[in-house]
């Protein structure tokens, strides 16, 4: 079961996440005594009334990026099964931008590995939000505050010797 | 030697170019490219003189050293701003 | 809407989690980006062929602490909405046996705020299990490690002076 | 004064009993009343005396030595495996 690989998936349709649960759960048996689901929405802001997101990405790069994402966490923390969904194109305050699923035997394990799939997806998926508002268009910038988060998981991973296989 | 150039958010914008190809002297680095695409002129001068842009090689995240090869895929962007 | 009470629920019919987090959703609002589901399931276990999981419950006492932790929780970490449902009675092996839903403007005060939750609840909350197996009945002794994990939370609290009756 | 004593779990069924009511005398803490409880002999004694149990009064835990009034709700009961 823990040789399963994650589920990738880029789409610009809406995101289900109920029939993905149901998914993860199957994928990870019964051994999985706990699943975590992280859903990402669209949110309100308050500095101009938003009226729509606009995702673009680097297809090829963001599927192989989210699966090396999701194959180290589930290597790490031993978890199950992990699912990364992610929307792109047009979307509206309220949709899902993005959902990620991780199953375990134990909480932990799947608590820990979504936090980490999460930050680094926000830090180094090739994925670029614009918001379209009654003040115009902008590209969303970049947060220090995600690249932090990220840093948590670089500095507890085992060193790497740049030595001959890696 | 062929290189195949991609360009993305902002800067795909800035450009008004989302795709390139490229004849390029063999033994470029990345940073040879950079120079080769920025001596245009604007607004590509100033947009790939952008310190946080980053670069991809064949869909993995690369630095400016890296040596190309024949037919590689470059990719330049901004920080990216998904999830 | 910080002021929006936990939802907390104990039941003895199946949880339905697409509506549990759909409610969720709704309460919260459009300034909600980050939504986080726990799910705890009946696992299969080795030892023995578990054929039911029989859970009871102190009723009453039940619900008002869970609504302590849900509101301790909100405090804590801003978040904007809280649900903690509870199964109770006979279940299987892949049944839904809780559901901890947490909404948040950001994504690291909701996993926060859910771990929080789900580590207090299971240390905290007056429910007992029993397996049913092919080897008889047994209650399920609590784990040292769950308690570990209620530790974190309480030494980040503000001290409590043990004082006369401690 | 009246006390309502509830059971649960592995302690309510070596015990054989759900809950109950009894007669205290003003001033018991939580103790006094569990010595009154053992002093019935098996299988009271050796389940109350289990050094894990835990103890709710009014649905709110508590310990050996609070003070116990007209009324109270007193809840014995092993650690909790819900979740």
């Amino acid at each position: 079961m823990q040789d399963l690989r994650p589920r990738v998936r880029i789409q610009s349709e809406a995101i289900d996440m109920a029939s993905e649960d149901a998914l993860l759960a199957t994928a990870a048996g019964p051994a999985a005594g706990a699943r975590v689901g992280f859903s990402g929405q669209v949110r309100a802001t308050h500095e101009a009334s938003l009226e729509a997101l606009w995702l673009e990405h680097y297809p090829g790069m963001t599927e192989r990026l989210l699966l090396e994402i999701g194959e180290e966490a589930q290597r790490r923390w031993s978890v199950l099964a992990v699912t990364i969904v992610h929307r792109v194109g047009l979307m509206q305050v309220g949709d899902l931008i993005v959902w990620v699923g991780v199953a375990s035997a134990h909480r932990q394990e799947a608590l820990t590995a979504c936090a980490c799939i999460m930050d680094r997806l926000k830090t180094e998926a090739p994925f670029w939000k614009k918001e379209i508002s009654s003040a115009g268009e902008s590209w969303v910038e970049a947060r220090a505050s995600d690249e932090r988060a990220r840093q948590r998981w670089v500095q507890e991973a085992p060193a790497r010797r740049p030595g001959a296989s890696d | 030697m062929r290189l195949h150039v991609k360009y993305f958010a902002r800067l795909r914008e800035h450009l008004a170019c989302a795709e390139e190809v490229l004849d390029a002297a063999q033994g470029w680095t990345v940073r040879d490219l950079l120079k080769h695409i920025a001596a245009r002129g604007e607004p590509w001068a100033s947009q790939l003189r952008d310190p946080v842009l980053l670069v991809a090689v064949n869909q993995s995240m690369s630095t400016l050293e890296a040596n190309l090869h024949e037919g590689d895929e470059v990719a330049f962007f901004p920080p990216v701003t998904g999830g």
